[in-house]
Formats: structure tokens, C-alpha cells, sequence
């Protein structure tokens, strides 16, 4: 494994330069998470319509190469998706990022699933995993309105 | 794996004439512990936690696994219902200091027995002159047991936590725990179990059990010195406040504020007994592979046949005499003081401890100063207790007794 | 011993891709100290205290051994000021805890600095949400310093303790702790030094510095994980309430009254780290035999030959830049953030550390979130930090920095 | 070495049937002994003369074979003698029970020393040297008047 892998351009282009990095305006769902280990925070801004579907993403926070790319990526590629659809991506890419070896999802276009599976590299850097699922885990926290805290320390 | 070999398996008995009698306070511990810290020391260390270096992350899986392994092996419901201590004695602290810090107030009663190990007493003490709680004694009878009826006595309106040992240290008496548990929850009170004596010689099983607290010392387990765990209901490691406080298990701090990190990160400040946690996993898997059914059966075959060789012997007094007893044979030579007969006994390189046993209560209560104890590990043989036997012999020889 | 033949000692260094620059979180061992693990479990193992069988006897003088080791080496004026724990954040615990119960009420203040790594800071914590004391912190200057001025400065006539670390574990910066013990001791304050990073980089000599507590933890010093020590002046041992309640610690139990043991055993309740008590010694030993000031002339060999390396290199910025410095080289990327960093350079087999290293206050004030940190140990050589350079470039190019 | 050298027959004997096994009435000095290990514990009276002389000199106690056998030999000797007779001797017993091969106390007849030297058998047993000193060390705090209980832990 090369750790160019891991750091693929559009990785650290994502990283430097992340989209949706703003807060949303008139957001109806949001949530926060936080890694211990890194101190990355993220806060998740969502603008579902009547129909639930995602009007706008985005969010806020600081972190790793890795958190800041995997957070620009995904806020990018639900925006547009239903509530249901992305709830399913989101199972699918952690599903990705810790064992399974592709993406399943039907309601992901080709080039979306090249995108996102620019972040498999991470699979080989267990430590890193976290920075990686932060703003998923955080996502679905937000969906769900359980307004609590994500934390990654909780997460296996 | 053969018990009739099992020596092997622990490299201090290529002293051949060691008879070692003493696991009650220390157990001896087998090769691949040993191995197993000797390994990760030389090829593996590094400290665990937030680093992420390949060491630290194989270490931290490691440390984990022991975690996972204790869990299963105890059956407990999550594994962060484990936390590691430095010591049984920390772990029944953590509990007396966080428990008593949170629910108890003056007027409140502590449960205890008169059975109970300086260790389960001490901490709780404490509260008595911090906060004005009671302690009271659920009663030992004449055969050196605690029963169910005795706790029941004992139990009032103010009672708001029992803490009793699983295995008596002193009499070897089997507590039932299980029924004293399910006594003190249709009462409502918590329980912690001092499973120090317990956890080497008898099957876990805490959904089973359903204790609130059990707490164990690895080094009586065939594991490494230094290390303990702290079994806990999970919503009583949430509820609780936080016992030591330092680095790895706080989320966040401020100049003015303190947020505290997750289970079991909460309860593990600072940098934790790592070697030793690694360990610790080859002493569970070394019992899982013996297997505790082999384990009670071969120490019941011990203790049986003990009892009768020294119940046989005149001026032998043997201390309890528990219907369901474990691991521990303790005695008194009329005539003898028991320092006189471990200094002869060891003479003969049998290894056994005199004195209080950290239970001064419980010898206060049976009107002796100190008692001889020979105490069982999956080691022994019969072939020890006839050495045992014989030594006492010598004993009484030396003074001059029948 | 020949420094530049040292990383024979350590057994970890076979494996010769490993630059290991994590010490300050935890060092590596020396043989000498895994082989006395090992010889004492396989050969001498029981436990210390009351047993009166040869095991027990010889592991007991072990064991004190080493307390009279740690006494001369720290030049303590007695072994009773030699107290062993699990850790120093557990040394910290206790003192905090103690000295608070006893002598700490609502308005007194506590003095700390900026630089403190969490355990010297937690501890003190829960005495302002229990009794209402205050926490002030002595402010860092911009080379990641605290001088002496701004300990003075936040002085008054309610503070009760002072605590700071004598080395920071972040910006390296080695704090005039003589200086501040004089002060303190001018106002009638008694120190604690948290000497956690001072201790394996430093000559320590209790009796010409006079503070009243110092901190150590022994797996930072070439020394067994699970182990701490506590030094306290005789007369705090002595008038300090006992901390932890347990066997060993005690003199007399009775149902309705407790009397505590003599030092040190009045702090040393329940089964102690037997094995990494006894094993200590070599640590000690270890380090005599190199003698400080070579290691302290050749960590700062190291240290001015990593700053300057990292100086000159683009985009590298020193994170501290104190007069004096020991031990560790903290830094940042502008435009890598430290986990990459680490990441990056443990492919290369460089092993460091990124975060906030238990120092979220000092990296507040600094305004940063983060930071990598190599930090050295006695076995790192120039060509350590050669590799360290070499694959900081790499980040950099992988970055598409210059 | 042998343990018949330890469990001699006069040690064997004063442990059994201790002498001076009482309170002295109107005793001028006294002190309190514990040993933790053993659990042993001792009571030394003294009765002394204006002369400063020992007219009797008692214990109260329970203990191990050796440290009963030690206070009955102990308050037999110090009988009759003076002070500082009684200090130099204990210092002697003392240095013996550690390093000394012998007894050098000139205030000691042959008879006395020979007693005494029954109980160098300890020595060789470095645990129970405490059993075998504690009743002279709180001989020792009697006479000092020092007021403070003798803990053989305190002890090296
Ligand atoms: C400055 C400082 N203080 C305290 C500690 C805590 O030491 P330990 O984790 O060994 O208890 C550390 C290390 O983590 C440290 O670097
Ligand atoms: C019944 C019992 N409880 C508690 C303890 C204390 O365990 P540790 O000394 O390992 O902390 C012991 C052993 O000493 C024990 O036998």
C-alpha cells in the first residue's frame, strides 16, 4: 500500500479547498461531531424541502486532510439525493470504508462512485477511519435529529 | 491441556521443591504470560491511545482486544462495561468514592460483611467520616459463612449499597451471590461483588449474575501484577462522576471547564497498564483452554481431599467449614503460632501465609489472632497437600505436640 | 556504556527501519529491564508485604530495593518519601485529592500555568466543582515559556498550592523550578512539580531543589508500564489524610475504627505493581551506568541539531522556541495538518505523535489546533532526525508544498 | 542451618511458659509494641529505684514463639541491673540479632549471654528478626518515657 493512495489529488484538491464549507441558510436539520483523537470538529447543516429532499448541505469545522476532503465530497454529493437515498449512500460508504470492497448503491451516478472511492485508501489506516467517518456519522445524526453529539471515540 | 501436567506450563516450578500454597494473595504465572510481556516489550511496545504510528495502533488493538476478551470471558453485555485498574483495591475505591460522592448522604447504610477483605471495607470507611454514612456487618456463623438470611437482617430502609466477596479469603466460603443479589435488587440497592477470590476459581457470568459492581485482581488470576478490572452496569459508569482525572479521558478542556470522554475512557486517566493489559489476554485464554469446569473439578478434588487429611491431623484446626467452600484451607495448631508454622513449613520450601489476611474483622469475630493458610492454584496437586501434611507434622515435632 | 552503540540495548531497535521519536509519550525499554521481568516472574515471583515464605521474603527486599534505588537517585532524604503508584497521573490524583480534603475551602486558589498537560490540571479541577477553590494559570509567553515573573504575577494571598510542570511535554521549554520552589516557599506555598517529562531528561536532586512534591512516571524514564512515583516530603506524608483505603496500608481494623500504617505503606493500599517495582531498578541502574550528563549533553546534541534542521526547512515551523529546552521538537505545516503529517511519516517508519498532547489549553493560547511533535529518548541519533527531515519533505511533496 | 537452630529447646520453652508474663505493680515506666506482620503485640512495665536500678520489669502480650520467648528472656535480665547497664545491653542484643556475630556487653554474666545467644538463630530468618526485637525496642521507649507505640514497620 502507498500512502499516494491514500493522498490522491483529489484528496488533498478537496482538502485545501473544501465545498460547502458555509452554514446553510434557513438549515432545518444540523448536528455536531467531534474526534477526540484529532480534535476535528464538524458541524452539518441540512435544508430538506417538503418533499425531503436535500435543498442544501454544507458545513463547518476544521480537521485533517482526510475529514476536511470526506466532508466536502459528501455534502457535495447529497445535495439533490431524498432523505431515503442518502441514508442508504451513507450505509454504503461505511460499509465501503471499513470491510466491503465496492460501492452497492443504486442511487449513486458513475462518477460520484469514482469520487467516493477515492477515500477507500483510508481502509488500510485504521486510525485514520475516524477522520474519515466523521461527518457520515455526523450526517445521519443530523437526518435523525437525535441531537446528540457525535463522538468518534464511541464508534467502533 | 493436561492438569496432570500443568506445572510445566509455569516456569517457576523448575524449583522442584517448591510448594507453593500462596495463590490466594499472588498466583504464580504461566509461560505465555511471561512470553507475552517479554514479546511486546522487545518487538511491539509503544503506549496506546492517540497516536497513530503502526505501534501505537497495534498496541491499541491489543489493549482492546484484552477488553473484548474479559468481556466474553465474564459474559458481560458491552465491553465497555470493563475498565482497567491498577488493582482490585482501586476498583472497589473507584466505586466507594464515585457511588458515595454521588447517592450517599448522612444517616445512609453500607452493607457489608464480616467476612469482607480490608479492600472492600477501607474505602467504604471512608465515606463514614466524610459524609456521616453506617457501615454495618451481615453476620459469619460458626462454619465461616455469610447466608442470605444473615444479609436479609441487616437490610433496612437506609440501605443503600451492599458490598459483599464472592469467595471468602479467609474460610473459603462460597457466598450466594447470586440470590444476595437478586435479595438486594427486589430491594432496590445496588450491589458490588469483591470477586477477588472468585474470579480464579469460579465460572462468570455477569448478565447471568447481574451485579451491579464485581471486581477483580488479574495477579490472583495467573495475569501480571499491577492490573484489575472493574466490571460495572453500564448506565453506572454514565452515571457516575469520574473517579481519576488527567489525560485520555476527558473530551474537551477548557481554562473553565472540563467535559469527560466516553466509556470506558471516562474511568482509564492516564497512561494505563499497557503491558500488562496485553498480557492479561493470554491468562484468559490459558484458563479458557484448561477450561473452568476442569479448573473447579480439579481444585474441588484439592480441597476435599485437604480437608480430610487435616481434619485427620490431632491439633489441627481447621478455620470455617463452609458447605460450599473454595480455594482456601486455613488453620490453627494449638500451641503453635502461625508465623512459628510458616517459618518451619517454608523451611521445607512449602510456601504458605500466617497471619490476618487482611481480615481482622473476621478474626476478631472468631476470637483467633491469625490462622495459617494454605491457598490452591490450578497448579497444585495432592501430591502438595501430603507435603503440606507432613510438614505440619514437622511443625509439631519441633514443639513438642502429639 | 557507548551512546552510540545504544540502541543495542533496546531490543526493539532489530527492527532498523524504526525511528522512534514518541518518548515523551512513552519510552522504550532496555533489555536489562525486560530480562528482570521476565527472571522474576520465571524464577523469584510472589507477592511482597506479609507472607513469611522465601519467595515472599526475597521479592519484599526486591522490591524496597528499588525504593532505596529511586531515594538515592532523586537524592531523597528518606525512603519513606518514596511512595510507588500506577502513574503520575495517579501521584498528581493523589496529592490533589489529599491535600485538598485537608487543607482547601471555598476562595483558595490553586496556581497552574498554561503549559500543563491534562493530568496536572484534571485533578485540581474536581476541587473547584467540590469545594469551591479556584484554578489560576500562570501565563505562557510567546517562545512557549513560563518565567518566573508570570508564576510572581499570579500569586495572592489565597493561593494555597502551586503545581507546574518542570518540563513541557509540548514546547520542551525546562521551567526554572528551583526559582519557583524558592518563591513559593518565600509566601509560604507549598510545589508540586509534575517531573513526568523532567525526570528521564534531567539531573534531580530532591533535597538541593526542596519542592514538596515531585511527580514521575516511570515507562517515560526506561521503566515498566503501570508504574508512578510520588515524592513527598516526609511531613506532607505524614499530615496528609491516606488516599486509597485497601490491604497493606493499615494497622488496625475494627468495625467502628480504622487507625493507617506507617509511611510508605499508609500510601501503598491493596496488592502493589510488584514486578514493575522490582524491575524499576534496572531502569535506574541503566541510567547510572550512562551517567546524566552524557545523556543530558547528548539530547542536547540532538535537540540544537533538530532545531536547526527543522529551522531551515521551508514551511517547518518550531512550535516554542524557549532558552531552555530539552527532549521534544513540536512543530506544524502550514497547510498539512499534524494527523497527515504523522500519518505520512509512519509509512517511512518515523514514528511521532500529532494532536494536542494532552495540552488543549497551551494549544488554545498558541492558537493552534494541533501540532506533530518528535520527541527524543536516550537511544535517538542525528540520523534519526536525518530521517525525520528527509520525510517531512516527503509530506511536502505530496502536499505540493515547497 | 536448621531450623532446630531457630525453635532452640529454651526458646521452645520461654515461648510456652513465658516468665514475668504480668503487670508490675506500681511500675514507674511503660510502653506499647505492635508488629503488623504478625499481629504481635507487647506491654513493658518497669519498676525503677531512685538509683535508677530495675527492681522488676514485666510484659503483657501474645505473639509468635520467638517474640514471647524474646520479651520472657529480656524482662528476666534486665532485672537488678542499672539504666544504663540496661541501655548498653540492648544495644548489644540489637547489634547481635543484625550483623554481630557475638555479644561484647561487659554487663552481661556468662549465663546471661549465653541465653541471650539462643536467639541469634533469627538472624538467618529476616522476617522474624522483628519478632525478636520488638520487645526490646519498646524496652527502649519505656525508659525514653517516649510516649509513642513501637511499630516494628517503622523499623529497619
Ligand atoms: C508533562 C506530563 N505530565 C503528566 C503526564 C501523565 O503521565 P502518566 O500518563 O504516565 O500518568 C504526562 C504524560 O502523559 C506528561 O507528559
Ligand atoms: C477477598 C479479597 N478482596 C480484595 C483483595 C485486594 O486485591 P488487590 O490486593 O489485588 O487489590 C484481596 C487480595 O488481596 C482479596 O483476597
Amino acid at each position: 500500500m502507498n500512502i499516494k493512495e491514500l493522498y490522491q489529488e483529489i484528496i488533498l484538491e478537496h482538502g485545501k479547498n473544501p465545498r460547502n464549507l458555509r452554514k446553510t441558510d434557513n438549515f432545518n436539520k444540523d448536528a455536531k461531531g467531534y474526534n477526540p483523537l484529532c480534535g476535528d470538529n464538524v458541524h452539518i447543516y441540512l435544508k430538506l424541502n417538503e418533499k425531503k429532499k436535500v435543498e442544501d448541505a454544507s458545513f463547518e469545522g476544521s480537521g485533517c486532510a482526510i475529514s476536511m476532503a470526506s466532508a466536502s465530497i459528501m455534502t457535495d454529493l447529497v445535495k439533490g439525493k431524498e432523505e431515503n437515498e442518502v441514508k442508504e449512500i451513507i450505509n454504503d460508504f461505511l460499509g465501503m470504508i471499513k470491510i466491503n470492497p465496492e460501492l452497492k448503491s443504486k442511487n449513486l451516478k458513475d462518477d460520484e462512485r469514482t469520487k467516493l472511492m477515492c477515500l477507500s485508501g483510508v481502509k488500510q489506516y485504521p486510525m485514520r477511519v475516524k477522520c474519515a467517518t466523521l461527518s457520515w456519522h455526523t450526517l445521519i445524526s443530523a437526518i435523525d435529529n437525535t441531537q446528540e453529539e457525535i463522538n468518534t471515540e464511541r464508534l467502533d | 491441556m493436561n492438569l496432570s501436567n500443568i506445572k510445566k506450563e509455569f516456569p517457576i516450578f523448575k524449583n522442584k521443591n517448591l510448594v507453593y500454597l500462596d495463590s490466594a494473595n499472588s498466583s504464580q504465572k504461566p509461560q505465555s504470560v511471561i512470553a507475552r510481556i517479554n514479546d511486546f516489550y522487545s518487538n511491539e511496545f509503544s503506549n496506546v491511545g492517540r497516536s497513530v504510528h503502526a505501534l501505537s495502533i497495534a498496541a491499541t488493538n491489543n489493549y482492546e482486544n484484552t477488553r473484548i476478551s474479559v468481556q466474553k470471558y465474564i459474559n458481560a453485555k458491552s465491553k465497555d462495561e470493563i475498565v482497567f485498574t491498577k488493582g482490585a483495591t482501586e476498583a472497589i475505591n473507584l466505586v466507594a468514592n464515585t457511588f458515595g460522592q454521588k447517592y450517599l448522604k448522612e444517616g445512609d447504610e453500607i452493607l457489608l460483611t464480616e467476612l469482607e477483605h480490608h479492600s472492600n471495607y477501607v474505602p467504604w470507611h471512608y465515606l463514614r467520616s466524610l459524609k456521616g454514612v453506617k457501615i454495618k456487618f451481615a453476620e459469619v456463623n460458626e462454619d465461616g459463612e455469610v447466608s442470605i438470611e444473615s444479609i436479609e437482617k441487616k437490610i433496612t430502609s437506609n440501605t443503600k449499597i451492599i458490598a459483599v466477596t464472592h469467595l471468602s479469603n479467609v474460610t473459603g466460603a462460597i457466598l450466594p451471590i447470586k440470590e444476595i443479589t437478586e435479595l438486594a435488587h427486589s430491594k432496590g440497592i445496588p450491589i458490588l461483588i469483591d470477586g477477588c477470590q472468585g474470579a480464579p476459581h469460579l465460572k462468570l457470568d455477569m448478565q447471568d449474575l447481574d451485579c451491579d459492581f464485581y471486581t477483580i485482581s488479574c495477579h490472583k488470576m495467573y495475569g501480571p501484577t499491577g492490573l484489575g478490572i472493574l466490571y460495572a452496569k453500564k448506565k453506572w459508569l454514565e452515571e457516575l462522576p469520574p473517579y481519576q482525572g488527567g489525560g485520555g479521558m476527558i473530551k474537551e478542556v477548557k481554562k473553565d471547564s472540563i467535559s469527560f470522554g466516553d466509556l470506558p475512557n471516562k474511568y482509564e486517566a492516564g497512561t494505563m497498564a499497557t503491558a500488562q493489559v496485553v498480557a492479561f489476554d493470554q491468562s484468559i485464554k490459558f484458563l479458557e483452554k484448561i477450561g473452568m469446569n476442569s479448573v473447579i473439578q480439579h481444585e474441588k478434588e484439592l480441597i476435599d481431599y485437604g480437608q480430610e487429611m487435616l481434619r485427620k491431623n490431632n491439633s489441627v484446626k481447621l478455620v470455617g467449614n463452609p458447605k460450599k467452600k473454595g480455594a482456601v484451607l486455613s488453620f490453627t495448631i494449638e500451641g503453635i503460632h502461625p508465623h512459628d508454622i510458616a517459618t518451619i513449613l517454608d523451611e521445607d520450601g512449602v510456601a504458605i501465609r500466617a497471619g490476618h489476611h487482611c481480615c481482622q474483622i473476621l478474626h476478631e469475630t472468631l476470637g483467633i489472632t491469625a490462622t495459617a493458610r494454605a491457598s490452591l492454584g490450578i497448579y497444585n496437586t495432592k501430591e502438595d497437600i501430603d507435603r503440606l501434611n507432613s510438614s505440619i507434622n514437622k511443625c509439631k515435632k519441633i514443639f513438642n505436640l502429639k
